[in-house]
């Protein structure tokens, strides 16, 4: 049976709740098992997605809707993290956000383009009444 | 967003309280600058050395500051990175959009 | 709507997880909105409160069977941190389990005891095809 | 469990190097205390200044520990506990079974 945590957290539809799933992110990046690379960089990293997605989540899907909720699943084994995060909006399509579309003093634009540098597989996709982001990272 | 500003002449130097920036404190943060450009004042300091995480909505602010300060013919500059927070520039190229230094001293003579 | 942030985590059947756990207790303290007593003695407490209960069910209930899996439930609101652990053991009788049985150079058994001082609630009992160990604080 | 230990004339100073004493690590540090009682050594200071959280299976070590000492005519004493770490002893009641101290000097006067 493969070693995994897996990590479930719903939390309301506030930014206040992003340094908490951050820090829960890095805890977890923390006490993998094997791991060869630099911790404290994998750590911010996972931190920083996590960050990105919950945000577009929060402020473009949920519309900053206090009623709404997020929901964060992440999973952990000495191979793979895999992170989803679910929202409640419309939905958008990943595939149209290209590196190309921004320049370099654009304020905002730069979550996705981050998310697809760090991670090895993104998608995005309906799932029953939600939209779900799915990021792996691939640890070996 | 908790900031300490102190005025050198016509430079203010304002150093980030918080560990994280992020969508969170990033917003306000950006109304705290644009005040300060209200008031007259084009030409600051960001000191990140508080920063141990920014993610891009704390380098949109940034890059908010840095657009207001250019068009009134002033400048914003940065110093105090920590390793990881200097790679976020890396990553998404604007460190070679901002003037980054060691330190506020060093930020301060290159005015 | 309460304002609620649900975690639920499930971690293999070792002891190496604890820290990781604890420090997610931790952090669920700091986020808290409303609470006017101590943080870091409250953080201190959940983190201890759920260190000893993940033991026991790593331990006494699940037997150091790396094969088993634990899950942990915690949910805060800014009224009360309500936390589930299960395990897959035998059970035992929480109510027989007194503070009169022990002697103060004992090695062991003051788990239960501790739980009990620091939580307003604490009941154990058959879930399904588990067992589930409750324990709730009350924040206000 | 990662320890520093020095001996003192007779006296063994353990110093306790990990942020976190629970029932991941209090085990192998009861083994260390064991083969200490096997050399002959039977008067230890336990510093624990390091140490940020200890559950209960970590009371129970230094109860072992000082079970141990005892018997052998020697004693296991305690110093440097963080305050959060000092109101487990208090919780337990293991304040009144422990000689603690505040810092390793006034342990190692008290033999
Ligand atoms: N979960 C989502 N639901 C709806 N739209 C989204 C979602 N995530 C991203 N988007 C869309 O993609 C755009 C780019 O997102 P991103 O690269 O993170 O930059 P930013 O959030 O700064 O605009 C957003 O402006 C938004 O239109
Ligand atoms: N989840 C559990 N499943 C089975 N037995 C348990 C469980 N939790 C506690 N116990 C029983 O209760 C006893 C007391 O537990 P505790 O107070 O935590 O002390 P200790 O674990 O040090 O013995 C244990 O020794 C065990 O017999």
């Amino acid at each position: 049976m493969p070693e995994t945590v897996e990590v479930d957290i719903t939390i309301p539809n506030q930014t206040r709740y992003l340094g908490l799933i951050g820090r829960i992110g890095e805890d977890l990046v923390h006490s993998l098992g094997r791991y060869t690379g630099d911790r404290e960089v994998l750590a911010y990293h996972l931190n920083l997605v996590l960050t990105e997605a919950i945000t577009n989540a929060i402020c473009h899907a949920n519309e900053n809707d206090p009623n709404k909720r997020i929901q964060i699943k992440i999973s952990a084994t000495e191979e793979t993290l895999s992170i989803k995060v679910f929202d409640e909006g419309e939905g958008f399509d990943l595939a149209k956000r290209q590196l190309g579309d921004m320049c370099e003093t654009d304020e905002c634009g730069r979550g996705i383009h981050i998310i697809r540098r760090l991670m090895d597989q993104v998608n995005y996709r309906r799932s029953d009444k939600r939209n779900v982001l799915e990021m792996v990272k691939k640890l070996y | 967003m908790q900031l300490k500003t102190e005025e050198i002449e016509d430079i203010v130097l304002i150093e980030i309280q918080e560990e994280r920036m992020d969508a969170h404190n990033s917003g306000t943060f950006k109304e705290q600058m644009l005040a300060l450009f209200d008031e007259g004042k084009c030409k600051l300091i960001i000191d990140l050395s508080a920063v141990r995480f920014v993610d891009s909505s704390g380098l949109g602010a940034l890059v908010s500051g840095f657009k207001n300060a250019s068009a009134r013919e002033g400048s914003l500059k940065l110093c105090g990175l920590q390793p990881q927070v200097r790679s976020m520039f890396e990553l998404t190229r604007l460190h070679r959009v901002f003037e980054i230094f060691v330190s506020v001293d060093e930020a301060q003579e290159s005015f």
